[in-house]
């Protein structure tokens, strides 16, 4: 099945970017696909390079990074982005900008749509 | 339909709305703080109960074990994330943030 | 069109406190260009974004209420209000900046279930 | 002491947090979507009226007219950001975040 | 002390949910090196926080049941958990990490009006 | 009389910012004095020097940005930047990160805190 995952809110701040994440990788392991990662609103705040969490805690940003250069399509909202201060100098490797289109795109194309927020 | 709430039951109105919308026959999945609902002897009990009557209830099992619930209301089944996958691949879902 | 999906976007939240509510009206009008069947419900703490009157010049923060009037033109065709969540805010349809369709909450959940997909703000 | 509530009682348990532990005498002052709760007409007055009964009620008027609201619950005194100044130099304050 | 201040936290979050709670716990070790009169409430959801048996494992989150019991090494003379919202949740002091004080909303808030600050997380 | 203002949510996605402001002009127009103003969760996302919001919008950032160089002392919460991103070289001239002490040392010396959140 092709999924569309939609993050809206930031990292650490709340639950949300975790619960996407044990679930995408819950989902690949059983075989599904996963069409695009959209963060809006304040979830565009997971594709930051410049943290530097806790060490004895997990990487959330690492985590999306790997899941980007593995090959899956991560689009923060240019919108919410220039809003919030996310910009593509401090954007994770694996991560995009881009606009709303691309959420409509993937939603569209997609057999379900998971939203965590 | 598939509806997910990860809100407390008792600091926020979403799971009251999820529950006034859910069809007959759908299932509610708690999850995060929303799995506090499902925790036995609170009194949202009699209301999640009622719920119950006419939609499925499962609770996140990661979550539940993060908060310490160790006693769900009876009837509600408890899922891991793999679980949760299998709702999504089963039901279309609407997230009730 | 054969292809075209249901779209529904189910609105909870109240303006200005946050930003979700207009954020999510920014999504609309992008889906707009997709030319799908689009719809939005008004639950709960939603319905007070249609209130008519809002003036954000005290709070310093642009308002937004006119966008509303022109979803219609962008190619929703239907705003729904959820009955229960108006008449516990003591609103009626007179306070509404937009004409909308007032349905019961099992109305709301029969659309639900038709839809390709439910995105919330 | 100053309590304020920026979060919508519909929605939200805060006020209803705050009112229980409001002492006799005590002004809550709504802000935000806090504001909702004065709005005449709608379920959450007759909590507000009992509420009065105990302490006094102030919402910020800039907030009630970003939301269109035109009818407060009787009794309740609206105030701008220099009275919310002055509420603050003559109490100490809680915020109910 | 002549000057030392009465500081409440007043803790209303759940745990993991969202950070609120954590980084309220960070405050609180802080303020400890000020030596003032410190004081947390646990009202609402926040009673919550003190559960114990919480195995953060399988979320994948860093848990942080265990700061609480250090709390009173650090001079947190008070912990007091709100009666009401502690039994609406089914929850007795059996249920809890730490040692608490359970009192009832007139109590807290005779407390609250002795405060320098209330710090709310 | 002088006043600690907290700020917890960030800017636009939630009205703190807006109502914290608010207040503070009101309060400096009353003649009251602001000892810090500390931003601490999601508040710390008020330091962002490299956002880009909306030509017909406020600009929260610009406008704290004005209050610090105006003599105001601004300190976002350290531990809370770094989870979330932000970092010297991102900070608005007239904002500052430092540790909690800032905080417990403005509120010991204020006549008031001041939370918006």
């Amino acid at each position: 099945m092709l999924l569309t995952i939609l993050v809206h809110e930031g990292p650490y701040n709340h639950q949300a970017s975790d619960t996407a994440y044990n679930f995408i990788k819950a989902a690949l392991g059983k075989g599904h696909e996963i069409n695009r990662i959209f963060f809006y609103h304040d979830g565009v705040n997971n594709g930051y390079n410049s943290a530097d969490p806790p060490q004895d805690d997990r990487n959330i940003y690492k985590r999306w990074s790997e899941l980007g250069k593995g090959g899956i399509d991560i689009v923060c909202c240019i919108a919410a982005a220039k809003r919030r201060g996310l910009k593509d100098e401090l954007l994770m490797e694996g991560i995009r900008i881009s606009g709303l289109g691309q959420l409509a795109d993937a939603v569209l194309g997609s057999d379900r749509l998971v939203t965590f927020g | 339909m598939l509806h997910t709430v990860n809100k407390s039951p008792f600091g926020h109105s979403a799971l009251d709305e999820c529950i006034s919308m859910a069809a007959d026959g759908a299932t509610i999945l708690l999850i995060e703080d929303g799995v506090y609902a499902a925790k036995a002897g609170a009194s949202y009990e009699g209301k999640l109960k009622a719920a119950m009557g006419n939609v499925k209830v499962a609770a996140l099992g990661p979550d539940l074990a993060a908060r310490g619930i160790t006693a769900c209301i009876e009837g509600v089944t408890v899922v891991d994330y793999d679980g949760f996958v299998e709702l999504v691949a089963e039901n279309k879902m609407t997230a009730w943030v | 069109m054969d292809d075209m999906k249901k779209i529904m976007f189910l609105m909870r939240q109240a303006p200005h406190g946050g930003i979700y509510s207009y954020e999510g009206l920014e999504t609309i009008l992008i889906f707009a260009a997709f030319e799908q069947d689009l719809s939005m419900v008004f639950v709960g703490d939603g319905v007070f974004a249609l209130v008519k009157g809002q003036d954000t010049t005290g709070i310093g923060i642009k308002g937004y209420i006119k966008t509303y009037g022109v979803l219609e033109d962008y190619g929703v065709e239907h705003m729904y209000v959820d009955k229960a969540s108006m008449e516990a805010r003591g609103l009626t349809t007179d306070d509404f900046a937009v004409p909308v369709e007032v349905v019961d909450a099992a109305t709301i959940s029969a659309l639900m279930e038709e839809q390709h997909a439910v995105i919330p703000y």
